[in-house]
């Protein structure tokens, strides 16, 4: 078997992460879906790393862990303080972007 | 290198608009005075310029050249032929003129108690000096890209003029005036801005065609007319085609060419006298400019592709607005609709590709900047004492206000191009230009003529004559200020209808040039006079014919 | 792994390309439940399992310390802070899958299928036949690599990772944290304050009315037999969590009052041999019928009794 | 001697400057300065006139190059006098005649507060007509010709608190422009044709050019000598014009101005004989215009207005003369010249007349002044005797010729020119006598003016009657001075040339049939206004007396065919300016902001919705390198 089909599967994780990211509501199913397209790239990262034969690769997926996670904190807890606010953690009942 | 003298015609005015603007708002006077006396160093450099200029020299002169962004071959090239030098040349000199006529015409109201803070006197200097460093740099760029960025520039000043300045005598309610004013802006910046964009696309594809054709892509005039002469580039007609129309396009919203001239009326006729000047004389002319300068020259193929459509819109521009001039009811549309023809005359000479017309159609630029200027100025004197534009409120002027009336009547016979002034000689040059090789066309035009004489003599009898109107009667003629601006732009008139000779030898070797770029020659007439001149004549005056200029008419 | 210590090979071990098919599919199964389970927890746990084999895809890359990390701080560390996030939000708070966008879910899936078919295309293209694994990489160690490459070339990126890490947190508990601005009031203040506003004086009546539930979310009916919000926990109240029970007692009733008509209408044996039953449950029916107040409290304290 | 033309030109034109700008401090003495510098100018004329006879019949032509006016290309212009025995005729008549009527205008426009302004536009007209006629090309021709027309225009409407006054002044400088694009139209076709538009040149190799190109130059310069010289159909201005000043109308519309149009062709000879069309529209226009003129001559009761309509019918003589060919040349100038003199006469007459008579200008309200104003009624009757053709007087030397050389054409045209030109004859007499007998004989019919007061007619000051005095002189003799052994005939022959037609009748006899004709129209005048006395209102007369009054409707016509249409045409053009040109843009931008307006819809806020179009856009964009990498 040849690696690339690790890439493959990237892609089919990422895509996928990105239809959540679309149709789901719940913002935390949100961004677990964000999490698994990170995730995704991660894996595209370390096949890359793999198959180029150097590590930088994977010091690329070390940092978008570290960021992944930054983010999934102040995301979370934005949420937390949305859904005290107005007692739901749905996206769609924050359409304040309309004028 | 020499001292760069044309850049210092632009960056001395660019220095006068951040001075003028710095000028604390209290001190209003000392601004008028610092924008007067930037406007006047730029004359006086302008003056250098001229004499510097050697008419039978290099095609162009003064010139600049350095390397501005080499990725694009962008460079910052500055030069200047003799039709430039003619512009440049009127820029400067109606500049100051403009200043002093609108000397007034920024300071707070009546009544209203200036705070601090208040500085659009200072603002409205500034931004006519601003104007003049673009126009003027706009005319000495070589490089296609450096006149694009000015000549789109030029349109933000412009519009703070029109639409932060307006007309105060609209005869119409505060707000009224505020909405056309605003209207008119946008309107004038749109229209432009389109023409504008336009050239863009059709400047960035000049500069794929010349990189895919000379290896690396330049916006370099010379480099561009060069390599056309020497066979390194040759479009494919289509694209050539196309390419012109999106330079044309630019230049004919900027010229205004009918159907595309419905922004000038409203601009010029909510802006302010001075700045309805900088409009029509100093501004539009770049846009007639660039059409000799980069259209005929850049695609002279094209240009002569698409002759005969222009000079029928040329035309159309011609009869149109000398007939919607007859129509108006605000003296100010008036004006700028006779301007709206005179341009259809300046378009018709640069296409008819003879010496004549071209020669002529630059003069027409110059003369009718002049005169265009003297005219509207008197109008807006003549407005900001009775505080209407509209023609029937006025009556029997020339009886309260003699001088005023003369100076009008003299501007007016001026855009009616009566011989002896000014814009006869280049009004006659391009019908000339225009019959020798349509004899159709030049005949349509002269109706022009008489259309002109319409409007402008029912505009003096309406304003002038007649019996005086109440609202006119106190109506004090002439000031000193306003004396210093109109004689001497009359004398200029009278001075250029004359005795052209000097501006027509500094013009005339530039559009030969023009015209061998596309390869155009004047018609010979059909029964060449054997010798033309005198001495098949009559022998007696040998000698005489030689020691002239002795004589009177002087 | 041996693959991954091959130089310049050009296939992997067959172990490692059965593992990839076998785990691959759970991954991908894992992935779709995720964003298809109705449930946040359930979408949180089968994202955990996916992200565990890509750590263990991770260690079969040859990344052995990122799949460490991966186990440890997303598996161990982020996915519980989502549970508990889930927790306080509200576990069984399920959206429903009931889309209110108009065209969002063809939209989504045409860009979805879309996507993904160029992203294969373009893997597709790209020209990997030969690969050099990470053999003279990891030689010295795959943790001394990596270290040696974050603390030399990418010191600074690293340093700043610190930077937003500290940031994140900061913020995250300034976003979290809630001001308490005056002190909290004693029981005394809370009761007197009761009585001044006049409004549920005494205690808020408690949840769980029948001997049969008496859980947290189930609220207390008022007498003419519709149940109170007020008895039951906000927290509830706010996720929507209250369970009605209302209306069974009512058909409890119906049903009641049927078999004794049947038991009255003809005495069978089988319908004598649970006849005490029915002699109470008769009286208890008569008693409901002039008074269900009582009966409601009888019934409760029998309950009670049971 | 070359220097002395610019010269010529020159001072009036100083005049005019000095007097327009001079402002207020030269109100007292501006009339002195514009008189003093006409004379100046007819006194260098004088001295060039006297040279010019001191030399040899073929050497007279005099040429200064003064600069190089516009050199663009082949199109060379200059600024170059050239004095020939033509010029210097016209260089004595205007410089004599204007240099009188500024006398005149002294006293004349003593109580007007704007005589410095009066003077400075009179000394304008002199140097721009000297300069029409000096010029030695087209152009600078041009340059005179309009400039005459903008002098004329600021005279006629020189009290332009008048808004008839106003009008007027407009009507004529418009009708002239017209004119004008006759002759701009002509100068290109020379310069395409030729490749100058210098007299000598152009009018030496004529024969070169073929005769359409010519018919079609001639046409144009035929064009603009309508205008100028108020011929149909471009003759609708000159009554109008009468609302100036007398002196201007003496000067300009009867005198000077008013006969460039016959300079100019007969300038052009040389293009006309080469274009017979040409010169047959010529006398068509000329006889035209003589009837024409004489008939509204006839039916209006305004003097000025009774002279103008002679003065176009006289000017229609020496069109018709000067289309006739080398036959007529000499004798159209002769006729301009004799004609200056009388109508000039005529003119200061009636305003004269007008003066004594707080300025009345209804016929009708005049009568029997010949005892009022003796010196007017001499001179004025001297110049009639001299219009009508009476023998002796320079009317009948100049008309009787062109009457001859008009039979001398040849042929049925000369005929029916001959006849024309006769009939006018006749007219003339009738006309200028009804005008005599209205003005001087029969009883007073005065009748106070709307402010009041009795008229009290009285003698003009000398300083009007004395120009008066000398142009009577001139009309009595000049004629008999030109024919005296054709003097005149010889002095213009090396320019304009000359031939004698073979004349059907004999000179005797054209001669008779005037006198017979003349006695006629006197004899038809005097029944009419002599023998019995004259209503003060004018009867209601015949449908041509009704339609001459009117000036046999050509305004009526103009209104019709050009200025009613003309108006609808800008009012219609000024809506669709509006609402078509600047409708098609205004609806432009409506079309895309509503446009926009739908697009907002897609901007309905949800975050999930925008997150769709960036997947797309993602994928479009994969989409757009993958293609990128395929080509």
């Amino acid at each position: 078997m040849n690696p690339v089909n690790y890439l493959y599967l990237a892609a089919l994780l990422f895509t996928i992460g990105a239809a959540g990211v679309v149709i789901r509501r719940n913002a935390i199913v949100l961004f677990m879906c964000v999490e698994l397209m990170l995730n995704a790239c991660n894996l595209a990262f370390v096949t890359f790393s793999r198959l180029h034969g150097n590590l930088d690769g994977q010091i690329i997926a070390f940092f978008t862990m570290v960021v992944a996670a930054a983010e999934v904190v102040v995301g979370l807890a934005i949420i937390v303080t949305v859904f005290r606010s107005r007692h739901s953690a749905s996206v769609d009942d924050a359409s304040l972007m309309k004028l | 290198m020499s001292f760069p003298l044309l850049t210092a015609t632009a960056v001395v005015p660019a220095l006068g608009a951040v001075a003028t603007a710095a000028v604390p708002a209290a001190q209003r006077a000392a601004a008028k005075w610092v924008a007067l006396g930037f406007s006047l160093v730029t004359l006086a450099l302008a003056a250098i310029v001229l004499v510097r200029f050697d008419p039978g020299g290099a095609r162009f002169q003064l010139t600049e050249s350095h390397a501005w962004i080499k990725d694009f071959g962008v460079r910052y090239e500055l030069g200047v032929d003799g039709i430039a030098v003619a512009l440049l040349a009127l820029t400067a000199v109606l500049i100051p003129f403009i200043i002093l006529a609108g000397w007034h015409d920024a300071d707070p109201l009546e009544g209203a108690r200036p705070n601090r803070r208040w500085r659009p006197t200072q603002g409205f200097f500034a931004l006519i000096l601003m104007v003049e460093a673009m126009v003027v740099i706009s005319f000495e760029a070589t490089d296609v890209f450096l006149f694009y960025i000015f000549f789109e520039a030029m349109l933000i000043p412009m519009y703070f003029l029109i639409g932060g300045f307006g007309d105060r005598a609209g005869g119409r309610s505060e707000e009224e005036t505020a909405t056309q004013r605003s209207y008119a802006a946008v309107k004038f910046l749109l229209y432009n801005l389109a023409g504008g964009l336009i050239m863009l696309a059709a400047v960035v594809g000049l500069y794929a065609v010349t990189a895919d054709q000379l290896g690396t892509g330049t916006f370099s005039l010379q480099e561009i007319v060069q390599a056309r002469a020497n066979g390194h580039l040759n479009m494919a007609s289509s694209t050539e085609r196309l390419l012109f129309l999106g330079f044309f396009f630019a230049f004919a919203v900027k010229a205004p060419l009918w159907p595309l001239h419905t922004w000038l009326p409203n601009a010029m006729g909510e802006s302010t006298a001075p700045v309805a000047v900088l409009i029509t004389a100093v501004v539009d002319k770049v846009g007639t400019f660039a059409m000799l300068r980069f259209c005929l020259q850049l695609f002279p193929e094209a240009s002569k592709w698409a002759t005969p459509a222009i000079m029928i819109l040329a035309l159309i521009s011609i009869i149109y607005g000398a007939l919607l001039a007859i129509g108006q009811r605000d003296i100010k549309r008036l004006i700028a609709y006779a301007s709206i023809s005179h341009f259809g005359f300046i378009i018709l000479g640069i296409f008819a590709m003879t010496t004549q017309g071209q020669g002529g159609a630059t003069l027409y630029m110059v003369n009718h900047g002049v005169s265009t200027a003297a005219l509207m100025l008197v109008a807006g004197f003549l407005i900001t004492r009775r505080g209407s534009r509209l023609i029937e409120d006025y009556g029997g002027v020339q009886k309260v206000a003699p001088v005023l009336a003369g100076t009008f009547l003299i501007g007016g016979l001026a855009t009616l191009s009566l011989p002896g002034l000014a814009p006869f000689i280049s009004e006659f040059l391009v019908l000339v230009g225009t019959f020798s090789r349509y004899p159709v066309f030049g005949v349509i035009a002269t109706v022009g003529i008489v259309l002109a004489a319409l409007y402008v003599l029912i505009l003096y009898q309406r304003t002038m004559t007649g019996p005086v109107k109440a609202e006119v009667r106190s109506m004090p003629d002439l000031r000193v200020r306003e004396l210093v601006v109109v004689a001497p732009l009359i004398a200029l008139l009278i001075f250029l209808g004359v005795y052209p000779k000097p501006l027509a030898n500094i013009v005339n070797p530039a559009v030969d040039h023009t015209l061998s770029v596309v390869d155009k020659k004047d018609p010979r007439p059909e029964h060449p006079v054997t010798d033309a001149g005198w001495f098949s004549y009559s022998p007696k005056s040998e000698g005489a014919s030689h020691d002239g200029a002795s004589g009177g008419a002087k | 792994m041996s693959g991954g210590l091959a130089a310049a090979a050009s296939t992997t071990s067959t172990g490692e390309a059965l593992q990839f098919w076998v785990l691959g599919t759970i991954a991908v199964l894992g992935a779709l439940c995720t964003i298809l389970m109705r449930k946040a927890v359930h979408s949180a746990l089968s994202l955990a399992g996916t992200m565990i084999i890509l750590a263990i895809f991770y260690l079969a890359n040859g990344a052995y310390f990122l799949g460490i990390v991966q186990i440890v701080v997303y598996t161990g560390a982020i996915m519980m802070l989502f549970l508990f996030v889930v927790m306080l939000v509200g576990v069984t708070a399920a959206d429903s899958l009931k889309e209110t966008l108009k065209g969002q879910r063809w939209l989504a899936a045409l860009c979805g299928i879309g996507f993904g078919i160029l992203l294969c295309a373009g893997i597709g293209n790209a020209s990997l036949k030969s690969w050099n694994g990470l053999g003279q990489a990891n030689s010295g160690g795959n943790v001394e690599g990596l270290a040696a490459l974050i603390f030399t070339k990418y010191v600074f990126a690293f340093e700043i990772t610190g930077a937003l890490l500290i940031t994140a947190a900061v913020g995250a508990m300034v976003l979290t944290h809630r001001e308490r601005t005056e002190r909290a009031r004693t029981q005394r203040e809370q009761s007197e304050e009761r009585v001044r506003i006049g409004r549920n004086v005494p205690p808020l009546p408690a949840p769980g009315v029948y001997a049969r539930h008496n859980a947290v979310d189930i609220p207390g009916l008022l007498p003419d037999g519709t149940p109170s919000e007020l008895t039951v926990n906000a927290t509830l109240r706010g996720r929507g969590q209250i369970r009605d029970v209302s209306r069974e007692s009512l058909a409890e009733l119906a049903a009641l009052e049927q078999r004794s008509k049947r038991w009255l209408g003809r005495k069978t044996d089988e319908t004598a041999a649970s006849g005490g039953d029915a002699e109470t449950e008769n009286g208890e029916n008569t008693a409901n019928g002039e008074n269900g107040e009582n009966a409601g409290s009888a019934r409760n304290s029998r309950g009670a009794a049971k | 001697m070359e220097n002395l033309i610019g010269l010529l030109v020159a001072a009036p034109l100083l005049g005019a400057a000095l007097l327009l700008c001079g402002g207020r401090r030269l109100d007292g003495k501006g009339h002195y300065i514009g008189t003093a510098l006409a004379a100046a100018s007819f006194v260098i004329g004088a001295v060039l006139f006297a040279d010019m006879l001191g030399r040899g019949e073929h050497d007279r032509a005099l040429h200064s190059k003064v600069f190089s006016w516009i050199p663009v290309g082949g199109f060379r212009a200059d600024v170059a006098f050239q004095l020939d025995q033509l010029s210097m005729t016209f260089v004595l008549l205007i410089t004599g005649v204007g240099t009188l009527i500024h006398i005149y205008s002294i006293g004349y426009m003593e109580h007007d507060e704007r005589r410095r302004r009066f003077f400075g536009y009179l000394n304008l007209f002199l140097a721009a007509m000297l300069l029409l006629v000096l010029a030695d090309n087209y152009l600078l021709l041009y340059v005179g010709w309009e400039g005459v027309g903008l002098a004329s225009y600021l005279l006629i409407g020189f009290w332009q608190h008048k808004p008839s006054a106003a009008t007027a002044a407009k009507k004529a400088f418009i009708v002239n422009r017209v004119g004008d694009v006759g002759l701009s139209i002509a100068i290109m076709l020379m310069f395409t044709t030729f490749g100058t538009f210098t007299f000598a040149p152009v009018l030496t190799d004529v024969d070169n050019a073929s005769e359409g190109k010519l018919t079609a130059i001639g046409l144009m310069l035929l064009l603009a000598a309508c205008g100028k010289s108020a011929q149909v159909p471009l003759q609708s201005w000159l009554g109008d014009a009468m609302e100036g000043p007398t002196p201007v109308s003496a000067l300009i519309h009867a005198a000077t101005m008013v006969t460039a149009g016959v300079y100019l062709i007969t300038r052009s000879g040389a293009i006309f004989e080469s274009a017979p069309d040409a010169q047959t529209a010529v006398v068509t226009v000329g006889a035209v215009t003589l009837l024409f003129g004489a008939i509204v001559g006839c039916a209006k009761d305004d003097i000025k207005k009774a002279l103008a309509g002679s003065t176009m019918s006289q000017i229609g003589y020496m069109i018709l003369a000067a289309g006739l060919g080398p036959i007529g040349y000499v004798f159209a100038i002769m006729h301009l010249v004799t004609h200056g003199f009388f109508k000039a006469g005529l003119f200061l007459g009636a305003g004269s007349v007008m003066h004594g008579m707080n300025d009345e200008v209804d016929m009708r309200k005049y009568g029997g002044l010949r005892k009022y104003m003796p010196v007017t009624f001499v001179t004025f009757g001297l110049g009639y005797l001299a219009i009508i053709g009476f023998p002796g007087l320079s009317g009948f030397w100049s008309k009787d010729k062109i009457i001859e050389a008009a039979f001398a054409k040849g042929g049925t045209e000369g005929w029916i020119l001959g006849g024309a030109a006769l009939l006018g004859a006749a007219i003339t007499a009738y006309y200028m006598t009804r005008v005599m007998l209205l003005t001087f004989f029969g009883e007073k019919r005065w009748v106070p003016d709307e402010a009041g007061n009795e008229p009290h007619p009285h003698e003009s000051p000398s300083s009007m009657t004395i120009p008066m005095i000398v142009l009577a002189v001139g009309s009595v003799f000049a004629g008999g001075l030109f024919s005296l052994n054709d003097s005149f005939l010889k002095w213009l022959e090396p320019v304009t040339g000359h031939s004698h037609g073979d004349s059907p009748l004999s000179a005797a006899t054209v001669t008779a049939g005037t006198m017979v004709v003349l006695v006629i129209g006197v004899a038809l005048a005097w029944a009419q206004y002599g023998r019995r006395p004259v209503p003060r209102t004018a009867p209601r007369g015949s449908l041509l007396t009704r339609a001459a009054r009117r000036d046999l409707l050509q305004d009526d016509f103009n209104h019709v065919a050009l200025v009613k249409p003309g108006q609808y045409l800008t009012r219609g053009l000024v809506y669709v300016d509006h609402k078509l040109v600047d409708g098609v843009v205004n609806g432009t931008a409506a079309g895309v902001g509503g446009l926009s307006g739908r697009l907002r819809k897609l901007q309905n806020g949800y975050a999930r919705t925008y997150a769709v179009s960036m997947f797309g856009g993602a994928a479009v964009l994969i989409a757009a390198t993958l293609l990128m990498r395929a080509v």
